[in-house]
């Protein structure tokens, strides 16, 4: 018996097995969604993003919002799986992903771990380009 | 009293954890702290927002600080 | 250069590459729903689901849909991608994504391409129950 | 004229593909193709829907029929 809830701070993501993880024989909806580096910001070239994280911290909320999702929605299981260091462009960053009997769950869940995610968790977010480098969000 | 630093914070700071001096009178209350930080660092006044954790959850303002506990200041996250 | 747009009726449903398939530099965003055989209907134990299709048909259709999605959300890449013939519990049956520059547009395009296939095209599925058989949705 | 059946309608009519006689007049619209087939097998008038395409594409009550069109009847979809 595989767990219901996947909380995970990783170096790489490997998003290949996601659907089998978040399979279930009760689960007719499965529903992931991908955060990726991109080249581009408000037009200017991004080279890459540095993630950091307050990782004690970051899986207790991670799992918080996971549990909330898993109560809301019935699902039947649930993943965040977050990198941290150098990534480049097109390289994933995130994975978030609910399996639930029908698709309007999944969907609804999915959505909502991604943006209590953005959210809640603590998690840092470096803008890299040619000539400076940005904590995104920081300032208003 | 011993504070984690991340994101921006540690750049404003310069390293990644922050020692109060033991000289201070110790701050009784995430606010206090806070406000500690603001007037010893201005940067962190800028920022859109400045959270505090105690021992990996976030912690309102009123919330009493005990020796011992883990503290990091949460300036304004940005995964995903 | 890969294609914006991939339509396919395939015989077994690979899931493992699909955000692959979907990356592209301009993305931040990949949202995909993946459709599996459920166990039960109603309470009613499902042996397997068996799927049939009008192939040119489909495709047609599946390319319809993936170009409206493209022009409304102004997506990168879009795929839709339906398995026919005898499925048995937890496999996959159908995957459709969306990735687009902001996480908003891949997740509203996901929702429209599954619902709209479900709608439209030309693909019809008969449950396997123990002592019986049923294409769904045939009746009211 | 040769008609392509699938799903349920396969099995209304026993086969997968359904030869209208050509003794009876050839049915000139969609329309009256749908009609035919009720009148042929009432089974058809039971569905949820019942939908027919012309050349691989939807087509409406009002289209009309030509030889050497490919026509199929689309029972109620149900992929996904």
């Amino acid at each position: 018996m595989k767990d219901t809830i996947i909380v995970e701070i990783v170096d790489t993501l490997d998003t290949s097995k996601v659907f089998l993880e978040l399979s279930h024989p009760h689960c007719g909806g499965i529903c992931v969604f991908v955060g990726a580096v991109r080249e581009f910001t408000d037009n200017e070239e991004v080279i890459a993003l540095e993630f950091e994280t307050y990782k004690s911290m970051a899986l207790l909320e991670m799992g918080k919002i996971a549990q909330e999702a898993v109560d809301t929605w019935k699902l039947q299981k649930v993943i965040i799986r977050h990198a941290v260091g150098v990534k480049e462009v097109e390289e994933p960053v995130v994975v978030v992903g609910a399996s639930s009997a029908h698709r309007d769950a999944s969907f609804e869940a999915c959505r909502f771990l991604i943006d209590t995610l953005k959210k809640r968790v603590p998690i840092w977010k470096k803008e890299m380009f040619k000539n400076k480098s940005v904590w995104v969000s920081a300032h208003p | 009293m011993e504070v984690l630093l991340f994101g921006i914070a540690k750049d404003i700071v310069g390293k990644s954890s922050f020692h109060l001096p033991e000289e201070e009178s110790f701050p009784k209350s995430v606010f206090e702290l806070k406000e500690r930080l603001k007037s010893m660092f201005p940067e962190f006044g800028k920022l859109s927002s400045l959270a505090v954790a105690v021992n990996s959850a976030y912690a309102e303002d009123a919330e009493i600080l005990k020796e011992g506990d883990e503290i990091a200041i949460i300036p304004p996250v940005s995964g995903g």
